[in-house]
Order: C-alpha cells, then sequence, then structure tokens
C-alpha cells in the first residue's frame, strides 16, 4: 500500500482498505486517513497523524517564558492571535497579575477578529472540498481585511505574536477604532451574501445535512469542544464559563445547534461570526485609556506550582497547563490541543457515510494539522 | 457504381477482420473495441443500403448503448485472469464442427431461397421516408409481437437485477 | 507532591516577580467535594490542594478508575478536558498523570492527578471517558507511561518504531533516534 | 474520374463543414477558455488572467502554444495504443456532430432526415474516450473517474433522449432543419410549450458534459482530474478541446430544439410605431455587438501597460472594426442574421454553464444517480406521455395547443414535485 494519495488493497472478499493522504487536496494539510470500506461505505477509519510534530511541548520546556511565546503561533497556525492569548493569560495567572483593562480590551478585539478569520477561512476550503468554488474567494476578501488590521497593528500577519505576557507590547495604531469599526459595518452583509450562496441551497443540504452526526452525549464522552460540541446542542463557552480577557463585559448569545450533523455545524460557526461581530462592536466603542502593560519583571519568574488555563479558540478550547519549578523556564507545558481532540470524533462521525463524505466531515471538524501534531 | 461497390467491399472487409479480432485478442478490452469497429462498419453498411435509420439506431444502441455497458462491466470485474488465459482450449473442434454446420445451413438456405435475394435495385428517392415506414410497421402491424418482445426484454431485465440483488 | 517534598525553591522564587502580596502557590483545599470523595475512598484519595484558585487532588493508582467512575457518575463530571503526564525527573515516585475533569452541571474543573514510578502502570479511563483514547496514547508516545486496558496502546505523534519518549526530561532536547532517522530519511541526523 | 467525383459529391459538403467545424470549434474552444476563466474571475472578485496581452486576450494563445509544446508522456504501464488514441475518439465524436446541425436558414448542411439520431448516436461515442483513455492509463484516479463519468453519461443521456422526443413531437420530424423551420411557423419557439423538457434538457447537459454541479468525474478534491489525470501536453489539449466543443454542441442542440436555432427573437411579431416596425431594430444586433466591442477595445488602448499591449488591442479593435464594417456592406447583414442568433444563444446557454460553476457546490455520486434515475428519468417520460396527449388533444379534438400542452407541463410539474417530496435528501445508506 502507498503512502500518497489514494490507493487501495482488497482485503476480503467485500472490504476494502482506502488510504487518503498525507498528500491530498481535501485532508487540509498533512492528515491521513485509513478507511475501511464496504463498496462505497466506510466501516471504519483510522487517522494517522503525527506528521508535523515538532516537539512544541519539548520546546516549551527549554526556553523562557517570553521566548516561547512565538512558538505557540505555530501551532494552530490559523488562529495565531488566539493561542498568543491563551498562553499569556496561563503565564499571567501563574505569576498572580493581571493585565490591564486598556489591554484586555484590545486583545478580545484582536481575538475576535481571528475568530472571525479561522472561520472565514474554514468556511471557503470547505465548500471547495464540497465543489463551490466561489465562496473561497469571498472568505479570502474578508479575511484580508481582518489580516490587514493585525499587520497594522503588529506588523505581521500570520504568525503575529501579538501579546506579550503582562499585556500588550505595541499601543493601538492611529485609526485602530475606525478600521475595526469599518470591518465590523461591511462585514455582516458579507455573512448574509455567503448564506446565500449555500444555507438555502439544496446541493449544500444534501450534501451537508444528516452528514456527520455526533449526539450531545457523544460529543461529551469525546471530549469534543468549540462549535462541534454547540452544534451538538451543548450550549457551553468558555467566554460565558469562565470569562477571561474581557468577555465577561460584553453581551452575546452562545448560538447551538440541533441534530450535531455537518450543517449545523455549518449554522453554528456563521451564527459565532456575527456573534464575534457584536462583541467587537461593543468593544471598540468602550475601550478604555490607560496602560497596556502590567508590572511584570523584566525576566518572567513565576512561582513554583501549575496553572491550567483555557480559551475559548476558534476551534475549541484552547488550554495551556503550565507546570512551574521557580526557574526561568517552564517544568512542563502542555497545550490542549483543540484540534487533535475534536479530530478524535472522526471516526464516530464517518462510520456509515460514503467515501464523498469522508471529505466534508474532515472539513466540517475544522483541523489544523500544526495544532494537531504540535 | 465502383465507388459503391469500392465502400461496400472496404466496409465488409473491415468488419469480418475486426469480427476475427474479437474473437482472437487476449485482453478483453481489445476485443470490445474491435466489435466496436465490426459494429460501426455494419452501421456503414446500412448506410449504404439508405436504412440512415437502422445506422443511426446501431450506433445508439448498440455502440453508444450496449457496448458501454460490456466496456464498464470489463473495467469492473478482475481482468488479470482472462489475459493469462488460453483463448483455444481443446474444445476447438466442436466449436469448429458447430461453425461448419452453421455454414452449411446458410448455404442450403441461400440456395433454396435465392431468388429471393434477387430485389430489383430501388431508386434512393423512393426509399427516402423509411424512417417513418419503419415506425408505422412497428406500432401498426407489427404492434402485438413488438411490444410482446419489450415486454419479455423487460422480464429479463427484472429476473437479472432480482438474481444480482440476491447474491 | 514535588512542591511540598521540596519547599526549598520556593524561597528564591518568591523574590523574582515584583509581587505585592503573598506570591501564588499551593495550599491545602479542604471542601465539600474533597470531603465527600475522601468519605468515600478513605486512602485512596491522597492531598489535595488548591493553587491559583484550581483543585487539585491526588487519587491512588489502584482506585482510580473507581474514583473516575464516582466523578463522572455521580459528581456529573462528565468532560475529560484533557489528560497529560509531568516527569517530575529525579524525585520520586517520577510521573504524575494529570486528569483535567469539567462539570457542565456545577461549571467546575477538577484536577486529579496520580503519582507513578517509572516501570508502573496505571489504568485505562478509556471505559469511562472516550476521549481518554488518544490522549493517553500520547502520554504513552511522549513519556512511555502505559496504560492498563487501553484498546489500542501505540505511538500516535512518534512514528511507531521510534525509540524513546520525548518528553521524558532525560531525553535531550537535540535527541533523536539516529537509527530510525537514517534507515527512514535517508539522512544521517535530523538536525 | 467523373464518376468517382458524382460519387463523392453527396461526402463533400459534410467532409468541408467538419474540417471548417474542427477549426471554428478549435478557435471558440480558446475563446471558451480565455471567457471561462474571465467570467469565472469577476464571478469570485478577482481579474482572472491578465498578463498575456491586455486583459489576458493572449491568453489562450500562450496555453495553446504551451500545451502543443509539451512532452508528451505516456505511463509506462499504459495500453500504449489505446492510451494514444482515446483522445481522438473523444475529439472526433464532439465534432463531427458539427456537419449535421444548421446555423442559419442559408446554410447548407446536409439535411439528413434522421440527423437528430445521427447527432445523438455520434456524440455519445464520446464515452469510449473517456472510459478507454480512463482504462489505459492503468491508474487509480483515471480508472475511478472514468467509472464515474461512463456511470453518469449512461444514466443522463436517458433523460436526455427524452426530453429530445418532445421537441421531436412537436416538431414531427428528426430534421434539424424541420424542426426550426416548424419552430417558424407556429411563431413560437418550443421552450414556451414545452419548459420542463427544456429544464430536464438543460440539466442533462449539465451532467453529459461532466460541469457543475455534475463535475464528479473530475472531482478535484477527491479524484485529482479524473480520467485525464496522466494525461499531458496535446493529449491533454485535445480532451480539453472535446470537453469544450460537447459544451458547445449539446448548446446548439438545444439551441435548434428549442430555441428556434436561427431564428431571430419576435421573428414573427411586429410592433408598428408610426408605420415603422420597432422590433426590425433587432436585425441591427450583429452590428451593435460588434461595434460595441470595437469601441471598448478602442478605449482600452490608452490605459494599456505597455506598448505590446496597445499594440495587440489594436489588432483586435482592427479585426472586430473590420467585421463591423463588412456587417455594414450591402447584403451581408442579411446573410449573417441566421448564424449571429445561432451563436447569440449558444453563448447565453455557455455562459450559464459557467455561471453554474461559480454557483453550485458539488453532488455526491450517489446523489447524483438517485437524482437522474429516481427524478429526472421518471419526470421526462411524464413529460413526454403528456406532451404526446397534448397533441392528440390538439390533433383531433382542436383544443388550443398552447393549452393542451400547458396542462400536461403543469401536471407534470405536480408529478415532479411529488417525486422531489419523496426523494430522500442526500441520506447516505
Amino acid at each position: 500500500m502507498g503512502d500518497f494519495g489514494v490507493t487501495q488493497t482488497v482485503l476480503g472478499a467485500d472490504e476494502i482498505v482506502l488510504n487518503m493522504g498525507p498528500q491530498h487536496p481535501s485532508t487540509h494539510g498533512v492528515l491521513r486517513v485509513k478507511l475501511k470500506l464496504d463498496g462505497e461505505k466506510v466501516m471504519g477509519s483510522e487517522c494517522i497523524i503525527g506528521y508535523l510534530h515538532r516537539g512544541v511541548e519539548k520546546i516549551g520546556e527549554n526556553r523562557p517564558y517570553t521566548q516561547f511565546a512565538p512558538y505557540v503561533d505555530r501551532t494552530d497556525y490559523v488562529a495565531a492571535v488566539s493561542n498568543g492569548l491563551g498562553y499569556c493569560e496561563a503565564v499571567e495567572k501563574l505569576l498572580g497579575v493581571e493585565a490591564p483593562p486598556r489591554a484586555r480590551w484590545v486583545r478580545t478585539i484582536l481575538t475576535e477578529l481571528q475568530r472571525i478569520a479561522s472561520h472565514l477561512l474554514w468556511l471557503g476550503t470547505h465548500a471547495l472540498d464540497i465543489g463551490a468554488l466561489t465562496p473561497v474567494f469571498y472568505t479570502f476578501r474578508e479575511r484580508e481585511e481582518v489580516l490587514k488590521i493585525f499587520e497594522r497593528y503588529c506588523g505581521a500577519r500570520l504568525t503575529t505574536h501579538a501579546f506579550r505576557i503582562g499585556g500588550l507590547q505595541y499601543e493601538t495604531y492611529d485609526g485602530f477604532e475606525e478600521d475595526v469599526k469599518k470591518f465590523a459595518r461591511d462585514f455582516p452583509k458579507r455573512i448574509d451574501e455567503y448564506e446565500e450562496l449555500l444555507t438555502g441551497n439544496r446541493i449544500w443540504l444534501q450534501r451537508t445535512k444528516n452528514v456527520g452526526i455526533l449526539t450531545a452525549d457523544q460529543a461529551i464522552d469525546l471530549g469534543v469542544t468549540g462549535p462541534v460540541l454547540r452544534a451538538s446542542g451543548v450550549k457551553w463557552d468558555i467566554r460565558k464559563a469562565f470569562p477571561y480577557a474581557a468577555y465577561d463585559q460584553f453581551q452575546f448569545e452562545i448560538p447551538t445547534g440541533a441534530n450535531g450533523d455537518t450543517f449545523d455545524r455549518y449554522l453554528v460557526r456563521m451564527q459565532e461570526m456575527r456573534q464575534s461581530l457584536r462583541i467587537i462592536e461593543q468593544a471598540v466603542d468602550s475601550i478604555p485609556a490607560g496602560p497596556i502593560m502590567a508590572r511584570v519583571g523584566k525576566v518572567i519568574k513565576p512561582p513554583p506550582g501549575e496553572v491550567y488555563h483555557s480559551i475559548e479558540a476558534p476551534k475549541g478550547e484552547l488550554g495551556y497547563f503550565v507546570v512551574s519549578d521557580g526557574t526561568i523556564q517552564p517544568s512542563r507545558l502542555r497545550i490542549r490541543p483543540p484540534s487533535f481532540i475534536n479530530l478524535q470524533a472522526f471516526d464516530t462521525m464517518v462510520r456509515g457515510h460514503l467515501v464523498a463524505d469522508v471529505v466534508a466531515i474532515i472539513g466540517t471538524i475544522d483541523i489544523v494539522l500544526g495544532e494537531v501534531d504540535r | 457504381m465502383m465507388f459503391y461497390q469500392v465502400t461496400f467491399y472496404v466496409l465488409a472487409a473491415i468488419a469480418v477482420v475486426s469480427a476475427l479480432l474479437v474473437i482472437t485478442r487476449r485482453n478483453p478490452v481489445h476485443s470490445a473495441i474491435f466489435l466496436i469497429v465490426t459494429l460501426l462498419s455494419v452501421a456503414g453498411l446500412y448506410l449504404q443500403l439508405q436504412a440512415e435509420f437502422l445506422a443511426a439506431v446501431q450506433i445508439i444502441l448498440y455502440i453508444g448503448g450496449v457496448m458501454v455497458l460490456f466496456l464498464f462491466v470489463i473495467l469492473l470485474v478482475n481482468l488479470e485472469v482472462t489475459v493469462r488465459q488460453e483463448p483455444f482450449n481443446r474444445m476447438w473442434w466442436i466449436a469448429g464442427v458447430a461453425a461448419l454446420v452453421l455454414l452449411a445451413e446458410l448455404a442450403i438456405t441461400y440456395y433454396l431461397g435465392r431468388q429471393a435475394f434477387a430485389t430489383p435495385v430501388v431508386s434512393a428517392a423512393a426509399l427516402q421516408p423509411n424512417t417513418e415506414l419503419i415506425g408505422r410497421t412497428l406500432y401498426q402491424t407489427y404492434m402485438l409481437p413488438f411490444e410482446m418482445a419489450s415486454l419479455l426484454l423487460l422480464v429479463a431485465m427484472v429476473g437479472a437485477v432480482i438474481m444480482a440483488r440476491r447474491r | 507532591m514535588s512542591e511540598e517534598q521540596k519547599p526549598q525553591p520556593q524561597e528564591p522564587a518568591a523574590k523574582a516577580p515584583p509581587a505585592k502580596a503573598k506570591p501564588p502557590g499551593p495550599e491545602p483545599l479542604d471542601n465539600e467535594l474533597v470531603r465527600r470523595l475522601r468519605a468515600r475512598f478513605a486512602h485512596a484519595v491522597g492531598d489535595a490542594l488548591e493553587d491559583r484558585g484550581q483543585a487539585i487532588v491526588f487519587v491512588s493508582r489502584e482506585r482510580l478508575l473507581d474514583v473516575c467512575d464516582y466523578l463522572k457518575r455521580e459528581e456529573k463530571f462528565n468532560l475529560l478536558t484533557d489528560l497529560t503526564a509531568v516527569d517530575r525527573y529525579s524525585s520520586d515516585p517520577r510521573f504524575e498523570v494529570v486528569y483535567n475533569l469539567y462539570s457542565f452541571a456545577h461549571n467546575q474543573r477538577l484536577r486529579l492527578k496520580v503519582r507513578l514510578a517509572d516501570a508502573e502502570t496505571v489504568p485505562s479511563v478509556t471505559p469511562v471517558w472516550g476521549a481518554a483514547n488518544w490522549l493517553e496514547r500520547e502520554a504513552y508516545d511522549m513519556f512511555g507511561i502505559r496504560f492498563d486496558g487501553h484498546p489500542n496502546l501505540k505511538r500516535i505523534l512518534m512514528p511507531d518504531e521510534w525509540r524513546g519518549h520525548p518528553l521524558r526530561k532525560d531525553y535531550d532536547i537535540i535527541q533523536q533516534d539516529t537509527a530510525w532517522v537514517r534507515e527512514n530519511l535517508g539522512i544521517k541526523s535530523g538536525q | 474520374m467523373a464518376e468517382l467525383i458524382d460519387a463523392l459529391q453527396p461526402y463533400l459538403i459534410p467532409t468541408l463543414r467538419v474540417v471548417i467545424a474542427f477549426l471554428v470549434l478549435s478557435l471558440i474552444a480558446a475563446a471558451m477558455i480565455w471567457i471561462e476563466r474571465k467570467v469565472l474571475a469577476h464571478l469570485q472578485v478577482r481579474l482572472g488572467p491578465m498578463r498575456v496581452g491586455p486583459h489576458g486576450l493572449l491568453q489562450p494563445i500562450a496555453d495553446t502554444l504551451k500545451l502543443l509544446l509539451k512532452e508528451d508522456i505516456v505511463p509506462a504501464e499504459a495500453d500504449r495504443f489505446i492510451f494514444l488514441y482515446a483522445p481522438v475518439i473523444s475529439v472526433i465524436a464532439a465534432l463531427t456532430p458539427f456537419a449535421f446541425i444548421p446555423f442559419a436558414a442559408n446554410d447548407r448542411a446536409p439535411d439528413v432526415n434522421v440527423a437528430l439520431l445521427f447527432i445523438v448516436g455520434v456524440s455519445s461515442l464520446g464515452i469510449f474516450g473517456t472510459i478507454l483513455g480512463g482504462w489505459a492509463s492503468n491508474s487509480h484516479y483515471p480508472l475511478m473517474g472514468a467509472l464515474r463519468s461512463t456511470a453518469q453519461l449512461v444514466s443522463y443521456e436517458v433523460a436526455l433522449g427524452f426530453a429530445l422526443v418532445s421537441a421531436l413531437l412537436l416538431g414531427g420530424t428528426l430534421s434539424m432543419r424541420g424542426i426550426v423551420e416548424k419552430q417558424a411557423e407556429f411563431g413560437v419557439w418550443f421552450v414556451f410549450l414545452q419548459p420542463v423538457a427544456f429544464f430536464i434538457l438543460f440539466v442533462a447537459a449539465l451532467a453529459e458534459t461532466n460541469r457543475n454541479p455534475f463535475d464528479l468525474p473530475e472531482a478535484e478534491s477527491e479524484l485529482v482530474a479524473g480520467f485525464h489525470t496522466e494525461y499531458s501536453g496535446f493529449r491533454f489539449a485535445l480532451f480539453f478541446m472535446a470537453e469544450y466543443s460537447a459544451m458547445v454542441l449539446v448548446s446548439a442542440i438545444a439551441t435548434t430544439l428549442f430555441l428556434g436555432g436561427w431564428l431571430r427573437p419576435f421573428a414573427n411579431t411586429e410592433v408598428v410605431i408610426q408605420g415603422f416596425d420597432v422590433l426590425s431594430l433587432l436585425d441591427w444586433m450583429p452590428v451593435a455587438v460588434f461595434g460595441v466591442i470595437t469601441l471598448w477595445l478602442l478605449k482600452e488602448i490608452p490605459g494599456a501597460d505597455s506598448n505590446t499591449h496597445r499594440l495587440a488591442l489594436l489588432v483586435f479593435a482592427v479585426v472586430f472594426g473590420g467585421v463591423t464594417a463588412a456587417l455594414l456592406l450591402p447584403g451581408v447583414l442579411p446573410a449573417v442574421q441566421g448564424v449571429f442568433w445561432f451563436l447569440f444563444k449558444v453563448f447565453i446557454f455557455l455562459f450559464c454553464f459557467i455561471w453554474f460553476r461559480g454557483t453550485f457546490p458539488r453532488y455526491r455520486f450517489d446523489q447524483l444517480m438517485r437524482l437522474g434515475w429516481h427524478f429526472m428519468i421518471p419526470v421526462a417520460i411524464v413529460n413526454v406521455i403528456f406532451c404526446g396527449i397534448g397533441l392528440l388533444l390538439w390533433q383531433q379534438w382542436d383544443w388550443n395547443l398552447a393549452g393542451a400542452l400547458w396542462v400536461g407541463n403543469l401536471a407534470t410539474l405536480l408529478v415532479a414535485l411529488l417525486l422531489a417530496g419523496r426523494t430522500p435528501a442526500g441520506q447516505a445508506a
């Protein structure tokens, strides 16, 4: 059996093993899936991961706290800002300091923009996998606007390293509020545009409804979090459950689905983008004045102990479990990767479906292999 | 008239040669291709007889329909075995005898009914509306046999599907 | 637990951050949940700590499965958020397996910990939470901790034939399975 | 010798037409690639090709040259002979039918009385190019693509055939010319009498040409490029050309059968204002179209990127301006009326093909087959039955033709709605 592309090996009379990836256009990176098939029907699956493993956690144990911050951007590289927020807040918690309000407001705005950018990337590629060629260009147009704001703010677009432990490195640039407001003003129409293309489309419905169903019980048992969990009908969002940054200051809803199928996950993410906009609009109107950095030493040296801090990243619960032994390097730095744990539900979702659905189901989990493999 | 005859013999030769190739090729896909060639040249012969409806139906049904399904099945089924098999085995002399008997039968039929083959040459113009003629013949004169034949085929098809379903 | 067994590093560390008040650190915890656990499992429940407002409970590995089952059924900790391990190298026992639990009903987190020495195994919690499957595989891959009763305990991130467990403290950062790299990647060294 | 020429006489014009069709369609296919990329790009807020020539106008030439000069790779394990000739079959099958399609009233296309059957028959031979090409590549993706293609083409050909039948019933003939003349005689295009049949034909045409949302044989997220994955260079170009020619062909068939072929819109109507038939202004449409293109090209010249681009624009402008001027010559305009309207309708069709590609997601294979067999074919059969009943009512009992047919159409729609309600929406087994 070859390692690349799709190859088949005939096992029994009717059972075939089909190999997808790691070089396959629809596995979103270097995911490799072994499918056990009966004809076109998937009887079982096995995900083979680790092709992108770089030992990020090991690196974390060998770098000072500040030096490790850019590395977390490279786990879920399409949502670098969220990663940075989670890491910085975890270390702040470990230190026992809190970022000043202005920093928290700006962090909230940038993280929500990042959520929108990540969801846009997901929407475009997911639609492309199902054969809709156009949405990807629309979503990239809007994602570009978000990335421009990032670029103006910190000079980087993808791996931003936007935040520092204790607050922000940079004050917001002139016109930051206007840029964000302009985006928030234009974007709802764009979401309407995507929904017009897809939500009511019969083919889209046929390809996504009742495909890859995950019930609430299954989702909780498998530790699934984020939009995938919410689409199964569990109303749970860390922004509400354990508010961080400045989320306790703003009004927003937690969208949920009913059936836990691919279509519900699509709807939940679309709704989430609208809710993110609500948060952004509220936040940008009320950014407080004041310092942007808390008082932390030049050398970060947290007292011994450990902390688990998690945020609602675009893909689910992104947690950092940091153990300090009182030195300038963490003794253990665990990243709880939402993609990795959500991908575990793939097997449950894909059983009984057809090969063509596999592509849709990989897309709907919204994984980034950089985060799965770390 | 000469051109007419040349085309006839060329088409006939192609038909016969490729028909031979159909049964001698080991690779079933190649056989299928030569069968298509045979059918095409027969369609050409129909055209020569001013039977353009027959020719068109030959192309649509036999080539566009039946042969596509043939190829489809050949691609689905494992080919490797047939390629390695010996096409002419020990039974060849039975087939030879059968072929000879058939040939004799054809010869006798021709000899007995030879005057029926001496049809007068009809001008092309007189044959013109033969599509309508075929339609009328099938649906008025021979309505019952035609429908019975189609019913028979339908029954065969349903039976095949049921047998395939049962596995 | 190492923090308590080695109180020495706490002193110098306290000076480093410009903390106004007492530096944050682990303190003993005694709340309703811990009491209920102790009442039910007696000695199987070890120390209970609170660190930065987060509850940590140590459990013996023999009764881990019972405790987990109880926590899921009675205390509604139905989400296994995370499962990982920590290598407290040079202390004994060496490893801690960390179970990060969450209860939707009480909006509460709980960190269960199991201490175990190098060659010791720990029961797999896959019967309780399905999520443990890959997470235990990862812990096995990275630390070499064996989980008894795991349905498919093999490496997940590293190549199947790799030798060594990278997140152990005695595995150096530039260390690698040179034989594997040479054989599979056709290069002398991955560095 | 004279006898030979005499005997060859009937074959000369068709052969010549195939040769001309080959040349013209190569051009149209090249232009189509440019148009498709441009239209798709603008649908997707992009610019599309912009580098080669002004607005990428020379892109098709560059692409063609590239494809022709590329190495012709034959996979080592391929069935060499079949691999080499499969694209040729595709191209021949896609081009030959053009010999029978009348582009205008004054077009001397051979008026075979079973022309439509021949067109359908010969174009269906194109399947062999696909299936043999996919098989001969001796590789997984092409084989799977070929199998999908074949299943899809065979299934939708049935629906397509039934959709054609209703036009035949109305036209009362299998001759393409006869059908158009019948539409002129009725004074109404068949699309207005048989909209359901037209719709079925349109959808089946999308499936027959492997276009979105039925482009499964080439679903790049699943099968890389389908049956022509292993092809490169000139042979790939042949497949490409066959594909675009097939698109033009189905559009031409649909235009002839349902959109009145070469007939001008409102050919039989007159709106006379002050003694002047306003609708006859439509006769000037060809001049207007070419004139506007010329003016647009001229307008673009000052803003072009470089002198080369200016030159290219000028050349294009001269060509189109020349055509416009030629149209104004006495006698030319009436002569090209038919061809113009025919191509105009064909291009509207082609635009829809591109438009759909930019809009729809892709069906899953089982859904595609279910749509074909459980929906399209039953509806097409019901439609034929109602069409026949309508015609009977018209001929035997003197009903109003349009009324009788429309009652049939509504009944068909009812059946279609019932079927659509019954078909489970894409539930996996």
